[in-house]
């Protein structure tokens, strides 16, 4: 696809790095004029997707984060990509309330609210290989 | 993330300034257990009106406070959330076991009036 | 090297982006309790290399560039690259005012930006193969 | 960046608030053009207070007003810079050919005061 705008960031998958992602995105919507609640919905969904990377993807191990945010025709699309442990079994880890970590006081809302504040979501992972998110959202600009 | 709490009898209040997410919520977890424990405390209201930004780490994160007041017989109360906090609280259906107020005194209230 | 924390990102030479960049190294700064001055000096310095890479290096055309953050040991390490024209004649370019463009209003005064708000730099380029200006900054952290 | 324009006789007044960078010179170049013509303006004031960033594309979108203002036997002047700003602009030597001024009214009496 081509994009009139895009920009990817690999950082380390650190928890201080969860909100360079939001500032990131944030600046990176700036230009086409959202709604503030269009920025916080992005915000979110982009702060779940970084942190189950984190956490459930490398497990506090060492590893890299991928971030892309793209533009093209109204729509913001983003991905949130990690080389991790993977998820076996999508449709449950998408269940609202589902989650393997409980000890952690994870959720299990991670999904549920990235579904539920963009517009389109797709998962694709595989065991051991990782996991990415795309997610897209097309904004109002009144 | 700046927290600020004070006590009132059992109840520990706690202001929280700023964000939630996974990584302040860390943070705030152990500062939180310190001071309950400090004052001895049997219920907790977490004053939400400086939060701009929270995601599904502060659900986890209230559940568990809610996990730690309920073993002393009491329990974990919001005040003055944002529209956005509200919304992703009542999406987990958390409001079944926490309840909001729009203001502190509200809180209070609740947690003073019930036994 | 290893970075205590590292983040590389790679964007649409697009003049809009050159805000998000300071964005970006900002919120990337902000763990390490850096002075206000501190951040202005890492900023103005990002911001003169972003925008090199997108005028000079690109001249208006398409391409991406790279922003690469790292800490290690109380000192900030930057990078920003492109794939564009590089530099000819790096000690000329590097001359306080001297500018190829004076045409787009460039004062030649990047560069000299640059060395003067970090603390090392060093520059290399390959003509039609690109252009990477590697710079440091150690933080007073008192 | 968002500019402010006003003028006092034959001074376009520019109140520019935010970052100049060469993104936002772009718009400020064309908009100061704009406006310098429409009252035919001689000299050319920046009121700098609301500036929070400037890389040296700002240096360059002086040195261009400059030279436009000179055609007209005018002179650019910069009011209130912050130091950062201050710093960039001595750096490059081009306090030799225009001025900063602590606030707006001493620019002003510069300008007035001279032929
Ligand atoms: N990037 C990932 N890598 C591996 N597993 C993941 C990843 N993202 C999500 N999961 C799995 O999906 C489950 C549900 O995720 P989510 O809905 O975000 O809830 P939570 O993060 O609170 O557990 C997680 O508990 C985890 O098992
Ligand atoms: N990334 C780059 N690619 C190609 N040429 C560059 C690059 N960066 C700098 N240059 C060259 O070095 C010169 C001096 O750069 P600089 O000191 O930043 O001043 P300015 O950007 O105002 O021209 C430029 O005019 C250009 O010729």
């Amino acid at each position: 696809m081509k994009y009139e705008n895009e920009c990817v960031t690999y950082f380390a998958a650190k928890s201080q790095n969860e909100s360079l992602t939001r500032v990131l995105v944030t600046s990176f919507l700036a230009t086409y004029d959202p709604t503030v609640s269009e920025i916080t919905d992005v915000k979110t969904a982009v702060s779940e997707a970084v942190t189950n990377a984190i956490i459930h993807g490398y497990e506090g191990q060492d590893g890299m984060v991928e971030l892309f945010c793209g533009y093209a025709e109204e729509t913001i699309y983003i991905e949130v990509a990690d080389k991790g442990k993977g998820i076996g079994d999508i449709t449950r880890a998408m269940e609202p309330l589902y989650t393997s970590k409980p000890e952690l006081e994870r959720s299990g809302m991670g999904f549920t609210i990235m579904e539920a504040f963009m517009e389109g979501i797709m998962v694709v992972s595989t065991p051991n290989l990782g996991t990415r998110v795309s997610m897209y959202k097309k904004l109002s600009r009144e | 993330m700046e927290l600020k709490f004070s006590k009132r009898n059992q109840i520990l209040i706690v202001r929280i300034q700023g964000e939630i997410d996974h990584h302040t919520c860390e943070h705030m977890r152990v500062a939180v257990e310190h001071n309950f424990e400090k004052i001895r405390g049997k219920h907790m209201i977490f004053e939400m009106s400086g939060v701009d930004f929270m995601d599904s780490s502060g659900i986890g994160a209230m559940i568990g406070r809610y996990k730690v007041a309920k073993c002393m017989g009491g329990k974990v109360v919001i005040a003055n959330p944002n529209e956005r906090v509200e919304q992703i609280f009542r999406m987990s259906a958390m409001d079944r076991i926490i309840s909001c107020y729009p203001n502190l005194e509200q809180a209070i209230q609740h947690l003073e009036g019930g036994k």
